[in-house]
Parts: structure tokens; C-alpha cells; sequence
């Protein structure tokens, strides 16, 4: 429903539209720094580093939007949990900003990194870039499922993780001489499992936006309790 | 005993009942119980015993007094005087057996003053039913000898002739008494008429300037100056318009020349008139100060100016409440009875000219009813069958206003 | 926003005339206001002395029998006849002044007075009148002050009449008038406003109570007339009958303000005492009473003194007989002032008039100062508020 | 103290008409001892006609029919036996606008006492005058003009003087209609923080329009729509998790 | 609608006198075309005073003086030659109360205009009467009923009656002196919108007590205290970002 | 000066205290880490992750008291930025704790490290330390000249972080089999630069807070100008 003042209803759209924008942006980044460490591209690393800038606005206007809108119309109950949950996803969001920045950073000082695992980086890519598709969903379609596939996706990244990082470290203790190649692409991926961590928190602001029950630190078997194993098939 | 001394022997004695009563009562419920057991104030217990003394007392004394008064039964002075007393004291003996310290002392208080105030209330109720036969009865034996008909159309108002008719002379050939109202009732609308030309004006405006022009001190000086007005009792009035005022309006009219009679109806017009001016004022005044000041601001904040604001927002909230004071204003003329008994005429004269003498229905009932004549005759009777007419009349006008007032009484 | 166009110049040429009507209505009203005091203190002022002549008295033996004899053939059109009537019934009490003579002042015929004082149609005879030329170049006629107008009853003989008797009626009628209708009107009012149930009886009762006040005064006296002489036999004339009926008006009035006393005071008051545990009677008696008393005496002073200056119900109950004596009890027959004043407006003699503007303005006086007083507690009591 | 609350005030399946319309659909609600709670809800909703129940205010109004218990301390309110006047001087009442009696602001707080007794001589209602208005955070503010009219105050302070009147009758329970709609803002927060501290002594049942009042000064809110109690829980989770979608919209401002 | 602000009112250094007293220190304040400014601070500060000065209905006060300037659009409107009545066409006011005239909802509107002689006929009348009332979006509710009286409407949409017979005059400004303290909060919902709307075309100043409801509807915010300005802003800086301790006191609730 | 409301004091207060006591958490922690470290001592690690649990209850009940605070007092003006900065903090504070429990998985399994570069850890701690003993002062004092030591400070872990990185590449390099060992102190100190990084978050908003700017993403010139370049001194 509506609110009667329409200023509200205005001001609650923008926040979700930033919010939307950002994850959006996030995603570019994601799959741009994919393509720039295929295509050893770094010009588009360049762009990447400085989508930072817009995505750092971004964060400093919702909350200052956010701000307003507890100022401007002392927002209660739905409202209030919508408004919270913006205010700490979009740190998340700006985090994920960062680390993407990072990896792009990365990228530029890349010597033959994509030679060594090429595949590894781009199946961790899909991966999450598929998750914060979903979170970007979740949270503008206010649907817990979908907040719910994130976190499971997550174990998936972290599994992926682990494996790359083992492989990694054999690599390394093989070839000494890459040692720093590697160190520099285990970053890439630890940077791209912190994206995952940070869309699980988005997804846990979701499920704590639409239902009011905190999940940030409760246990995957609690968590999925409160949204409904029976969902889990489908 | 005289009458008087009964008066006063029972009031002494009452009161010194009743103080012991209330003391008596007071002091058993403490003695049975303390401040925090007892469930009223001990103050009504005592209260409790006065008014059991003092009721079957006074009632007693009254239906004594009433039987005596009618003839039905009677009692010498002193015998009224012990039986009130024994009364009181029965009454008492029974509120203090029922004193304790669970006895809900103030509820019974509370029932009895209750009971008490109904009582007078229904008072009213028997002064109107009072009126409504006293007139009703007397008129019904009128119409028995008149024809409705002919009272209310008749033009001849010739009764001099029914006492005699009333007291068996009919036979002696005496002429024809005729009841024929219409030319009393048309002199009254006349005189109203004037009155109200009168006072409608100069009173609707009084009240204007007072609530809207007039600053506060002003207000405060000229409103009891207008109710000085109406504070000055009719029979002054009348005075002042049969010695001053109709010889005024004679020369006057002799001056246009036209010719007036001493008992013209312009002068008791006049006067009424002015005398009706604060009724009309006072009750315009309230109702125009009742308007809520924020209707006037909300105006003048439309870029209007006073006398538009007043015209157009003030006067139309208001005035439910002037055509209430309008209606009550010709209740009051039409009921006046000293200005034209002491100013107006006693001839019925059916004409449209108010420097005529005319008469009208108070005229007629004081006429016929301050003479010696037996209270049967017609010419008696008539007075009141012009006096229910008159209690007809005003009583519409009176509901009138009354649904007036009601149904717009909600618009603010 | 100059105001330079003509609709407006024309919209505040409206806003004056309009104050003015207001101004013209006020001033008519006042202005007559004015002419009636100035008219009726001049009718008046005439009133409050009265001529005395000095002539010879001599009290024989036969005064006692025909008190002309008193004085000269001469003056005895010239002096009173009420003090000449008054005569034996002296010299009964006062034996020893029997056979003594003095030349004194003599309250003076009511015609000789007219004719001192200048009026016209005085219509004393021109032979009496030459008698009081005489009288008055000898220094034997003087105005003194009306006493007799305010310590006598009322007389035929105007030089005689007075509002003593008609005064002391009054007050008895209005002492009826107040125990009856203050404490019933109270009560009633109380009732009504604080305790009734909305139901129909009450419903009928209000209806009742405004149309009472509304119903003419006239309806009254033929409400008394009825009832309380013809049917219950109370003594026609009598201050009883009076005062019962105009207890009956005045009820209503009291009734009335009364209630609008206890409207004025607000429904938080009496929320405030019930909400602190105080019973429904005891909210009244603690709160509500004392808080409308100031708007409850001003409606009962005022409607005491529209019964004081009441008229028509009293002549229909027959208090505008010939009353020369003070009642001295409510069951004798008895007068009021307003009714004097009436009886006195309808005798023809010059002197009369005179002495019903003094008696007008002697009710005037009684009459404002009552309202003087309601006017003064009203505005107390909103200056309180 | 302790958080176990334990109920002051059951009602259960309460009907109201007035006349024969029915405001109330049967309400059933428990209410907390030493704790405030707040009745919402959109104007007309029967919030005021509910509180009047409590101390039975609403038997001055002669169409009014009540249906249903209310149960104050296990007692039902509405039994025959029930004397009205001793039930109102254990609930007590505070109205929207400040409504001190035309006397002294002693009179304005000895006046019940008196009337009920509770003080045997004048040293003893000194006490009890200056423990009231204390109580009511009022002392310090008109202790050197006790004798000076309680109308003279300003609003603000009227409102606690007849904050102070109530207190004086030693009630259990303080019923508040809308308190602090006829002040401004400082003598709002001022009552408010009054309430606060009394809610250490009594329970407080307060109608409020403001929903900001009602989150700030009770612990209990209860929401109303149309003459139903639609949802009722702590304050906090009323304001952010409320389960009804109607009480979402109502306190969103999505209403209407 | 573009930002760059155009300045309506000017006010420089207003001082008011009632009677001895200074009610208003030398107020300087400039208020912007098509926007929502709001009064606020605590009571008796002279925001009302101040209100009732930008269209002389103070005038009306026989105690009252004022010094200083104020301008709308450029001319100083307390100048000799400036006509009231005209003025005040220009500066329409709404109340505290709603205050619709006795009249039909109809005649609450064609009021004023007719006595301007704003329409040459009676189908100018109804377009002008349904113009208002859509402006000011009451028109759907009472479309079928524009001969029923104004009063009998309920309390927001006696406001709304009031809102829409202030622009039937077509003025520029609109003066609001606390419009919702008498309605409730959905009520107050709808005036609040009702202001977002019309502030696209007419400059508006509100008076309220509401610190929230100054937040909700104004662009800027002028808060006062004892007669003098203290701070003026944005809203949103007032309410986030105050420069002046007092304002942070009073915002945040930590006055008296 | 005091609210009006007690209750709004308190809310205030508990809020304030909370943070504080987050504050002191993530520092004992931090400085048990460096214990723990020296003396091998698994048991104390252990420790420091169940202390986790603590600070993430504290940060879901921070964020719930300031939900409470904005719906019960409405705050706006210097109390909204309190409560908005209180709940941004919370989180880079929850993260703070999340980083040392990693620290403290780390180091249970640690495999002679500690010989690696003792003191390398050493400094950083004690630098990460002393900063975050200044992000809790000038939080809790609402100091921004500390706020503004506490970014400076950063600058000085940053090149600490950098020269130790470069170290351990170097050792990693001449002896490959202590790779995975030198992988996990670069982890750890990694780690410890990433909690710094917090602590300048947790020091930006305590400006914000102060001085209702947002600082977050401006230059180092920029915050210097506004904070005030004459105070550089001290
Ligand atoms: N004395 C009465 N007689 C008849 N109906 C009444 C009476 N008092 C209230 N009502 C009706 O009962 C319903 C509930 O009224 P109540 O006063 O309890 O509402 P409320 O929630 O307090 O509203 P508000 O917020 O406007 O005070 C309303 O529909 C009202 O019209
Ligand atoms: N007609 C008047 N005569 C004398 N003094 C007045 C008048 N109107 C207001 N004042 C005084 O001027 C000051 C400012 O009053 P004003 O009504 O402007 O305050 P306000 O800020 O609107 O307060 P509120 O919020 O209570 O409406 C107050 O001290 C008040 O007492
Ligand atoms: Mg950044
Ligand atoms: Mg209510
Ligand atoms: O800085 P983090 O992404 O590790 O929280």
C-alpha cells in the first residue's frame, strides 16, 4: 500500500533504487575484473578502480538518504526494517565495491596469473556473480528464498575456495619462482570470497528486513527453520 | 396558635431536632466503628437521621396545611403542630435503628436529596397542566354559549350585553351580544406590527455595533444601558405612553394633518417597541458573540471587509438564534398587556390605520375580568377564550423558535 | 495592492454605512432612553413637595363631631381633608388640647398645591384661589417636602396618597414569591441539568419550563384567577394569591438561568470530581453549585425583579383594589407598588399624576439597582472565569 | 524491578453500545501492574470508550451498555455490588485537557482526601498535599504558592496538578485520555517523563493520537481499529516486528 | 521544479510590540517561492505572532506595533498606501481549527470569490469551485454533496474545505498557523500530502508544534525562541545538522 | 544537558557503553592474539574465538537497542547521528572481532611461526592496539583530534603491513617449504591491517558523529583542512 504522504513513498523507492544500483554495479565490476584478468585488459582494470569513486558516493547518499528518511518521516515497523537493513547492506555493498577495487588493483600488476588457473578464477566468478544476482533480487523482491539461496550458494564459494587456495599452495611449493604470482591470485580469490561473505550479509539483512528476526549470527540449521525446510527441494 | 406561630414554632423546634438527629446519628456509627470501618463519612449519617426527621415532618405539615386550605378537613394549629412533630420523630426512630457502621449512609442521603429534586421538578409539569385547564375549561364553557365560528370571524366585539344575558336578564330584550374576535385580534397584530418595526431594527443593529464595532469598555457601558430597557416594568411603559407619547403622536399628526385619536395605536407601538429593543439586542448580541471569532477570521483572511465578513458570515451563522429572538421579541408584544391597557383603546376597530384606536386581546381579558361582573357570564368567559388563544399563539411561536434554534443549533 | 480600484472603494464605502446604522440604532435608543428619565424625573420632581398653609386652628368640642369646624369657612377648601378627618380621632387621644386654638401649618388641598406649584388645569375654584393669593402674600403658604407620599397608604385624596401601604404589599408579595419559586426553581434546575435521564419525561419537562417562560404574564393572573381563588379559595386580593402567582412566573426564569448557570460550568469539572471519587450529588454541592452561585442569584435577582415590576397577573387577581391600609398578613387584601401606579394613572385629578411619576420613579430606582446589582455579579462572575 | 508483570487488569470479551450502535466487539486484553500501556488507533476506533470502561466513566452516559468482564485485582468492576465512587478513587483519571478545580492548588489536591476522609487533621493533609505534588514533580514549582488558584498555572503544570489530584486518593490505577493534546511539546516531554517515573508506582493505561507518545512512554501498546483490538504486545515489537498487516499500515502512515 | 530558489517574502529585522512588551526581537528571514517553510519552536515563542504579520492580521490586535520591514514580492506590506483586504487576498491563512463558514460546502468556496468578483457568472463559479477543491483533493469526496453544509464534514476534511476556499482567491502565499493540531494523525496524513502538493504552486508557511510534521512537509525550517530567530536552514540540516546548540536542544528534546 | 525523557538518556547511554565495551573486546582480544602467538598457547586462542560469540551478540543487541531508540525517541539532530554512527560502528566492531578470531584459527595452527618474525607481529599489534585504545577514546569522548590520530596511525600500519609483506615474500621465496607457514603470518597480518582499516572506520564516523560531515571517503588533505591543520602539532 501506499503511504498517504507520497515524499515518503518517493524517498523509500530512491534508497531501493540506489541499493539496486549498487548491487548492480557490484556485479559489473565482478565480471569486468573477470574479463580484464582473461584479457590481461588494464584499461578495464582502470575503469573498474574508478567505478570505485561512484560506488563510494553511492554508499555515503543512501545513508545520508537514510538519514533524512528517519528525520523527514520517523519511520516505523516495515519501514523502519527496510531503512535499517539499506543502511547495512549498503556497507556491504560498498565493502564489495572495495574489494573489487582490490582485485582490479590485482590484475594490474598481473604477470602470467591467468596462465596458471584460469579456469579457477572464472568458475569463482560465475559463482558469485550468480549469488549477487540473487541477493540483488532477493532484496528488491523482499523474498527470503531467494535471501536463503545466497547463504547456501556461499557454502559452495567457500568450498571452491579451499580447493583453489590447497591447489594453490602445491603450486606455489612446486614452483617458488610464482610464489608471488600466486600469492597475488589466492588475494583475487580470497577478495572474491569476501564478496560472497558480504552478499550473505545482504542476504541476511533480506530475511531480517521482511521477517524481523535477526539471522547474522545464528546457525545455517536455525536459519533454515525460520524460512521453511520444506521450500529446500525446488 | 396563629398560623404564623405554627410557622415559626415548627421551625424552631425542627431545627433543634435536627441538630440533636444529626449528632445522635453521628455519634452511633463512631461508637460502633472506627473512621476506616465505617462506609461513609460520618457526616452522613448524621444527615441521614435530619432528613428522616425533617421529611415526614414538612410532608405531613404540607398535606394538613393543603387539606385545611381546601376545605376538606381540618385541624386546629396545634394539632398540625404535635403531629408534624411525632411525624419527624417516627422518621427518626426509624433512621437510627438502620445506623451502622456498614449502612451505606451516603447512597441513602444521595436517594432521598434525589428523590427531592425530582419532586420540584415535576412542579413545572403541574403549573403547565395548571394553565392549559384553567384557560381550557373556561373557554370550553365560552364556546358552549358562542359558536367557535363566530368568534374567530365575527367582526362585531359587542359583549356588554351577556352579563345581563348571564344573569337571566335574557329575556328582557336586551340586544344581541356579539363575540366576533377578529377586529381584537387584528388591533394586536397592528400594534405588534409597530413594535416590531421598532424594534427589529434599531435592536438587530444595536446588537451589531455592541459585538462588532464597539470596543470592549464601550460594550460594557452600552449593553446594561439597553437592558435598563427592558428593566423598566410595563405599567410604566404605559404611562409614559398614554401621558407623553399619545399626545405627541396627536399633535404631531395634526401637524401632517391628519387627524389621530388619543388612544392611536402608534404610541403603545412605539413604546412596546422600545421596550422589546433589548430583548432583541441582548439575544442578537449573544448569538452574534456565540459565532465563533475563527469564522470571522477565516473571512477577513479571504481579503473581505468587516461589514462583508459581518453580512455575509456572521448575520447567516447567527441567524437561527435572531429569528429565535425575532419570534420570542413578538410573543412578548403580542402577550404586552400594560402599555395598551394603560395606551391603547377599547373599542375593536377594524382598520388598517394605526393613528386609529384599536384595541387588543390583553386589553379585552384585563377589561373583562378587573370589573365586578360574575365569573360565569359570557362577557367573563370570553376573557379567557381569548386568553387561550393568546397561549396558542405564543406557544407556537415559542416551539418555533425553539425547532429553529434546534435544528441549526449543530452548524458550528 | 493599492487600493486604487473603484469595487473597492465602493466595498469600503458599504463597510462605513454599515457602522453607521449600528451608531443611528444606538443612538435612537439611548436618546429615548434619555427623554423618558428626563420626562418622568421632571413628572416627578413636583411630587416630592407639598403645599402647607398656616391658618387658625381651633379645637372644639365640636371637631369631634364635624371636624370642618376645625378652621375657617374660608380655608376649609383650602386645607386638607385628610388632616381635618384626622382631627377627632387626635383629640380623642389628646383631651387636653380640647378648647385650645393655634394658627399652624395645614397640609394643603390637593388643588391649592397644583395652583402653588403653577400647574396648569389645577382646577382650583377662583374664589379659593383668591383665598391662596393671600395666603401667599401673608407668607402663609410653603412647599415642604413629601413625607406623607412615602408614609401613607393610598388615598381619594391625592394630597393624602401615599406608597406606603402599596410598598409594604410588594415586599410581602415578593417574599412569597422568593420562598416559593428561588428554591423550587433551584432544585428544579439542578435536577434537570445534573440528574435527569434523557428520556421523555424529562424531554416534556424542558418543553414545559421554556414554554412557561414564554407564556404572557396576563396568563397567569388568569391561571391565579382560576385556580387559586375560584378553586382553592385563597383570598382574592390578597399578597398570597399574589405572590403564588408570580412565584409561578417567575419559576421559569429561575429555572432557566439556573440552568444556564450550571451549563456554564464546564463538563471538566465534573469529570475532574468524579474522577476523584466524588458521588454525583457530591460533585454538585462541591463543584458545580458553588461555582454557578454568582450566575443563579444574578437570574433570581433578575427575575425578582421582573415580578416587583409585574402588573397584569396582579390585576386579574384583583390586587389593584382601593388599598388605603398596609396588610399585615398575607391573607388580607393588599397592593403592590406597580399597582398603584396603575390605579393612581387612572384618576383623573392633575395631582395624581405627579404622584404616579414619583411612585414610577421611586420603583425605577429599586428596579435599576436590582439589575444594577445582577449586571455587577454577572460581570464578576466572568471576570472569574 | 522485575519483569515478570503480573495483571492488573483482565478484560475479557467486553461489548459496548451506545445506544444501538456497538463501539466495542468484544475486547479482551490483559493489562500489567507497574507499567504503562498505551491504546492506539485511528479516531472513532473506541480507544477512549474503552479506557472510560476501566473506571466505569461511562455510566453517565445513558445509552451506554456494557457487555463482558473487567476485572480489576480479580474483581469484576461491573458486579451489582460494586460501589462506582470507591472504584474511581482506585482508578483514578486524567483528562485530555487540564481540567483543575476554580480553587487553590491546595484545595485543587485536599479536596478528595477530604472527601474520602484519608486525612484526620491539617498537619496530616499538609503531608499529604506536599507528597502528591511531589510525586507529580510539580513541588518545586508551586510550593510557595499553594494558596494562589490552580487555574492560574500554566498548562503544562495544570496538567500535573491534576496529575497530583489523582495521586492524592491513593490509586492503584491512572487512566489517561489523550493527556498531553492540549500542550506543547516541552510540557509534553515533561508529563511524559512524569509518567515514566510513575510508572514505577502504578499502572498507567494512556490514549494517545501520537504514535511517537505512545512508543516513548509505554511498554504495552495495544492498537484498535473500528472497535476491535487488532493487535496488543510490548511496545518495541509493536513498532518495528507488529504481526498485523493493519497495525504495519496504521503506524507506517499507509492508512486511509 | 528547479532548485534555484526565488526569494518571496523578505523580512528584515521585525520587531513587534503588544502593548510594552516585545513579542518579536528583529527578525530577518527570507522565505523561498514554492516551498514549505516551517515555523517551529516552543511555546509563546512568536511564531504565530510572526505568521499573523505576513498578512496584517494583526492588524486586528489594538495593542499590537510593528517595526521593521516586511516584503512580499518586493513591496513592503506595511507601507501607507498597501490596502489590507487586498493583502490578504494575496496571503490566504489557514487556522488551527478548521473553520469552514455555516454555509454549503459550495457557498465556503464561491465566498470569497464572489465578493472579488473573481467569476463574471455562475459556470465560472463552478469551474472555479471545482478547481479548489481539486487543488485541494477534496473535490472526489464531496463532489455529490456541494450543498451540504461545510460543518458537517469531518474534522481533515473541514481543513481541506478551509485549504480549498483559501485558493479559490488565487493567492500566492498561504499562510498555515498549526493546520493539523486539531485533527488526527490520519487526518494529518492527508493535510501533510495535500501541502506536498500544493507547494509545487503557492509559497507556503506552516506554523507547528510538530517537530516531526516540520520535518515531514518543509523545505526549510526556521526555528525561534523568546521572540528571536535562532537558526535557519534546510530542513533536513535543522533536523540532522543544527549549527546552534539551542536548536539541538530543542530538536532533540532536551529543553526545560 | 539531559533529555527531557529519562528513559531516552538511558537508551543513550546503554547504547554509548555497549560500543565502549565492543571496543575493549576486539582490543583484548587483539592483544591475546600477540599472547597467544608467543606462547603457542591454543587454549587461549580458543579463548578468543568463543569470545566471538559475545561480540556478535553484542552487535545484533546494538543494533536492536538503536532500532528501539529510533522507534521509542524519534532522535534527530546530534542523537540521530549518535544512533547512526553507533550502528555503523557496531558492524566494522563485529568485524574487528570476526578478524581476530581468524587470527586466533590461525595461530592454533601455527607451526613455528613465531620464529619467523616475532617481532614483526609484535609492532603491528602494538600499533593496532594503541589505535584502537584512540578509536575507543575519541568514540567515547567524542574527540575528533584522536578520531584524526587514529587515520594518521593508520598510515603508519599500512607501511609496517607493506614492509613485512615484502619480507615475508622474500623468505617465502628462499625457502619454499615455510611457505604455507609464511602464508599464514602474511594471513595474520594481513588481518591485523584489515582491523586497523575498521578502526579508521569506527574513527570517520566518530567525526561524522561529532561534526555531521561525512568523512568516509574523502581525502587525507580534505579531512585534515576540516579537522583543522593548526592541531596537527600535538
Ligand atoms: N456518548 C456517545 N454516544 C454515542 N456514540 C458515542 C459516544 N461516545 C463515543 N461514541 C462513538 O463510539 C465510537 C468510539 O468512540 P471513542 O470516543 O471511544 O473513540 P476514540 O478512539 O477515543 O476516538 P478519538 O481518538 O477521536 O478520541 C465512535 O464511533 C463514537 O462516535
Ligand atoms: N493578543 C496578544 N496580546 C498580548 N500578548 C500577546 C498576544 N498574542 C500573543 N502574545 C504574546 O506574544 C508572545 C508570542 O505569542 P505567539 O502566539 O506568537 O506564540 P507562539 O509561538 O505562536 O506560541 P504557541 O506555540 O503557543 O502558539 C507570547 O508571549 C504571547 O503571550
Ligand atoms: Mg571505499
Ligand atoms: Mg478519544
Ligand atoms: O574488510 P572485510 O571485507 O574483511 O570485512
Amino acid at each position: 500500500m501506499q503511504h498517504t504522504l507520497r515524499s515518503f513513498d518517493i524517498a523509500l523507492d530512491e534508497l531501493n533504487d540506489r541499493i539496486g544500483m549498487m548491487f548492480k554495479l557490484v556485479r559489473k565490476n565482478v565480471r569486468q575484473c573477470q574479463k580484464a584478468f582473461e584479457n590481461r585488459d588494464s584499461a578495464l582494470a582502470k575503469t573498474i578502480i574508478d567505478r570505485d569513486a561512484v560506488l563510494n558516493d553511492l554508499e555515503v547518499g543512501v545513508d545520508e538518504a537514510a538519514r533524512q528518511l528517519i528525520v523527514h518521516h520517523q519511520p516505523a515497523a516495515s519501514d523502519l526494517r527496510f531503512v535499517f537493513a539499506a543502511t547495512k547492506i549498503v556497507t556491504d555493498l560498498e565493502r564489495m565495491g572495495d574489494l573489487t577495487r582490490n582485485i582490479a588493483g590485482l590484475i594490474q600488476q598481473q604477470n602470467n596469473i591467468e596462465q596458471l588457473a584460469p579456469d579457477v578464477l572464472k568458475s569463482m566468478t560465475e559463482l558469485v556473480v550468480e549469488q549477487l544476482k540473487m541477493a540483488r533480487r532477493a532484496f528488491m523482491r523482499r523474498d527470503t528464498q531467494l535471501a536463503r539461496q545466497v547463504i547456501e550458494l556461499d557454502n559452495s564459494i567457500d568450498n571452491l575456495f579451499i580447493n583453489d587456495q590447497r591447489a594453490l599452495l602445491t603450486h606455489m611449493a612446486e614452483s617458488p619462482e610464482l610464489i608471488s604470482t600466486c600469492m597475488r591470485l589466492s588475494n583475487i580469490l580470497k577478495q572474491l570470497e569476501r564478496i560472497a561473505d558480504h552478499a550473505v550479509n545482504t542476504a541476511e539483512m533480506v530475511i531480517y528486513m521482511v521477517m524481523g528476526r535477526e539471522v547474522r549470527h545464528i546457525s545455517r540449521q536455525e536459519l533454515m527453520e525460520l524460512l521453511g525446510e520444506d521450500d529446500d527441494e525446488d | 396558635m396563629q398560623t404564623s406561630d405554627v410557622f415559626i414554632w415548627l421551625t424552631v423546634v425542627l431545627a433543634a431536632l435536627g441538630t440533636v438527629a444529626f449528632w445522635l446519628c453521628r455519634q452511633r456509627v463512631l461508637a460502633a466503628g472506627g473512621l476506616a470501618d465505617i462506609h461513609s463519612r460520618p457526616g452522613y449519617y448524621g444527615w441521614y437521621g435530619v432528613l428522616w426527621l425533617l421529611l415526614p415532618a414538612l410532608s405531613l405539615g404540607l398535606v394538613l396545611a393543603g387539606l385545611h386550605l381546601f376545605h376538606l378537613y381540618s385541624l386546629s394549629m396545634n394539632g398540625i403542630f404535635i403531629s408534624c412533630v411525632v411525624a419527624g420523630c417516627l422518621g427518626f426512630v426509624r433512621a437510627y435503628r438502620l445506623v451502622e457502621p456498614r449502612f451505606r449512609a451516603r447512597q441513602a442521603v444521595e436517594a432521598i436529596v434525589r428523590g427531592l429534586l425530582f419532586v420540584a421538578a415535576g412542579i413545572s409539569i403541574l403549573i403547565t397542566i395548571g394553565i392549559v385547564l384553567s384557560v381550557l375549561f373556561e373557554s370550553i364553557r365560552f364556546f358552549q354559549v358562542v359558536s367557535f365560528w363566530d368568534f374567530v370571524t365575527g367582526t362585531r366585539w359587542e359583549p356588554d350585553t351577556a352579563f345581563l344575558i348571564g344573569a337571566g336578564r335574557a329575556d328582557e330584550g336586551v340586544a344581541v351580544p356579539h363575540f366576533g374576535s377578529l377586529p381584537i385580534f387584528a388591533g394586536t397584530f397592528m400594534i405588534t406590527l409597530i413594535a416590531m418595526l421598532v424594534a427589529v431594527p434599531v435592536g438587530l443593529f444595536s446588537a451589531i455595533y455592541m459585538s462588532e464595532y464597539a470596543s470592549h469598555a464601550w460594550r460594557n457601558r452600552l449593553k446594561p444601558m439597553l437592558e435598563i430597557l427592558a428593566g423598566i416594568p410595563t405599567v410604566v411603559y404605559g404611562f409614559f405612553a398614554a401621558i407623553t407619547v399619545s399626545p405627541l403622536v396627536v399633535e404631531l399628526a395634526g401637524k401632517f394633518g391628519l387627524e389621530a385619536d388619543y388612544t392611536n395605536a402608534l404610541a403603545p407601538g412605539l413604546i412596546m417597541g422600545i421596550m422589546i429593543i433589548p430583548f432583541m439586542s441582548s439575544l442578537s448580541d449573544d448569538v452574534i458573540r456565540a459565532v465563533p471569532q475563527a469564522l470571522r477570521d477565516g473571512s477577513l483572511a479571504l481579503g473581505t471587509t468587516k461589514a462583508e465578513t459581518i453580512r455575509h458570515v456572521v448575520l447567516p451563522a447567527a441567524l437561527p438564534g435572531i429569528v429565535a429572538a425575532f419570534l420570542i421579541a413578538v410573543s412578548r408584544a403580542i402577550g404586552e398587556t400594560m402599555i395598551v391597557v394603560m395606551a391603547a383603546g377599547l373599542r375593536p376597530n377594524l382598520t388598517a390605520n394605526p393613528l386609529e384606536g384599536m384595541t387588543t386581546v390583553t386589553v379585552k381579558i384585563v377589561e373583562a375580568l378587573t370589573g365586578d361582573q360574575e365569573f360565569d357570564s359570557a362577557f367573563t368567559l370570553a376573557a379567557f377564550a381569548l386568553g387561550m388563544v393568546l397561549l396558542l399563539v405564543t406557544l407556537t411561536l415559542n416551539i418555533i423558535s425553539a425547532l429553529v434554534v434546534r435544528k441549526f443549533s449543530q452548524r458550528y | 495592492m493599492q487600493s486604487n480600484n473603484a469595487a473597492l472603494k465602493r466595498r469600503y464605502r458599504a463597510d462605513v454605512r454599515f457602522r453607521w446604522y449600528g451608531l443611528i440604532a444606538l443612538g435612537f435608543a439611548i436618546s429615548f432612553l434619555t427623554f423618558f428619565f428626563i420626562s418622568m424625573i421632571g413628572k416627578a420632581w413636583p411630587a416630592l413637595t407639598q403645599a402647607e398653609v398656616k391658618v387658625n386652628v381651633h379645637y372644639s368640642e365640636a371637631v369631634i363631631h364635624n371636624y370642618n369646624k376645625a378652621v375657617g369657612k374660608k380655608d376649609r377648601r383650602i386645607v386638607s381633608k385628610y388632616w381635618l378627618r384626622g382631627l377627632p380621632r387626635m383629640l380623642k387621644a389628646h383631651p387636653e388640647m380640647l378648647g385650645t386654638s393655634e394658627e399652624r401649618w395645614v397640609l394643603a388641598e390637593s388643588r391649592v398645591d397644583q395652583y402653588l406649584k403653577g400647574h396648569e388645569g389645577h382646577g382650583l375654584k377662583s374664589k379659593y384661589r383668591k383665598r391662596v393669593d393671600e395666603l401667599k402674600a401673608a407668607g402663609k403658604t410653603r412647599m415642604v417636602f413629601n413625607t406623607g407620599l412615602f408614609s401613607h397608604g393610598d388615598s381619594k385624596l391625592p394630597e393624602a396618597a401615599g406608597i406606603f401601604a402599596s410598598a409594604i404589599g410588594s415586599v410581602l408579595v415578593l417574599l412569597i414569591t422568593m420562598a416559593l419559586a428561588v428554591p423550587v426553581g433551584v432544585m428544579t434546575a439542578i435536577y434537570l441539568e445534573e440528574f435527569a435521564p434523557d428520556n421523555r419525561f424529562t424531554q416534556t419537562i424542558e418543553v414545559n419550563i421554556n414554554n412557561l417562560a414564554a407564556i404572557p404574564s396576563i396568563l397567569y393572573g388568569l391561571l391565579g384567577l382560576a385556580i387559586f381563588i375560584n378553586f382553592a379559595g385563597v383570598p382574592r386580593s390578597s399578597a398570597l394569591v399574589g405572590g403564588l402567582t408570580l412565584a409561578l412566573m417567575t419559576l421559569p426564569i429561575i429555572i432557566i438561568s439556573t440552568r444556564a448557570a450550571l451549563r456554564s460550568v464546564p463538563e471538566s469539572i465534573r469529570e475532574a470530581a468524579l474522577g476523584v471519587g466524588a458521588s454525583p450529588l457530591q460533585t454538585v454541592w462541591h463543584h458545580v453549585l458553588p461555582l454557578a452561585m454568582t450566575g443563579i442569584l444574578t437570574g433570581s435577582i433578575i427575575g425578582l425583579a421582573q415580578a416587583m415590576g409585574e402588573t397584569a397577573p396582579l390585576l386579574i387577581v384583583g390586587m389593584m383594589a382601593y388599598i388605603p391600609e398596609e396588610p399585615h398578613s398575607i391573607l388580607e387584601a393588599a397592593t403592590v407598588l406597580p399597582a398603584q401606579i396603575y390605579t393612581w394613572s387612572s384618576e383623573s385629578l392633575r395631582a395624581f399624576e405627579e404622584r404616579t411619576a414619583a411612585g414610577i420613579l421611586v420603583l425605577l430606582m429599586v428596579l435599576l439597582s436590582l439589575n444594577a446589582l445582577a449586571v455587577w455579579m454577572r460581570r464578576r462572575a466572568e471576570q472569574s472565569w | 524491578m522485575d519483569n515478570k508483570a503480573t495483571v492488573k487488569i483482565r478484560i475479557r470479551d467486553l461489548k459496548l453500545w451506545y445506544g444501538e450502535s456497538e463501539a466495542l466487539h468484544g475486547i479482551t486484553l490483559d493489562i500489567s501492574a507497574n507499567s504503562v500501556t498505551a491504546f492506539i488507533g485511528p479516531s472513532g476506533c473506541g480507544k477512549s470508550t474503552l479506557l472510560r470502561c476501566l473506571n466505569r466513566m461511562n455510566d453517565r452516559i445513558a445509552s451506554c451498555r456494557v457487555q463482558g468482564d473487567v476485572l480489576i485485582n480479580d474483581q469484576d468492576i461491573y458486579a451489582a455490588d460494586v460501589d462506582v465512587v470507591q472504584l474511581r478513587t482506585h482508578v483514578g483519571m486524567v483528562f485530555q485537557k487540564p481540567n483543575p478545580f476554580p480553587k487553590s492548588i491546595y484545595e485543587n489536591i485536599a479536596y478528595a482526601p477530604r472527601i474520602h476522609g484519608l486525612a484526620s487533621n491539617a498537619d496530616e493533609m499538609d503531608v499529604l498535599v506536599e507528597e502528591s505534588l511531589k510525586k507529580a514533580s510539580l513541588w518545586d514549582e508551586v510550593k510557595d504558592k499553594l494558596d494562589q488558584p490552580g487555574t492560574a498555572l500554566s498548562g503544562g503544570q495544570q496538567q500535573r496538578l491534576c496529575i497530583a489530584r489523582t495521586i492524592a486518593v491513593r490509586p492503584d490505577i491512572i487512566l489517561m485520555d489523550e493527556p498531553c493534546s492540549a500542550l506543547d511539546p516541552i510540557a509534553t516531554a515533561k508529563i511524559e517523563a512524569l509518567i515514566e517515573e510513575l510508572k514505577q508506582e502504578y499502572t498507567i493505561v494512556i490514549v494517545t493520537h501520537s504514535m511517537q507518545q505512545a512508543a516513548r512512554v509505554s511498554q504495552q501498546t495495544a492498537f484498535f481499529y473500528l472497535g476491535d483490538l487488532i493487535e496488543y504486545g510490548e511496545t518495541g515489537q509493536i513498532f518495528t516486528m507488529p504481526k498485523e498487516q493493519r497495525t504495519d499500515d496504521y503506524i507506517t502512515g499507509r492508512f486511509g
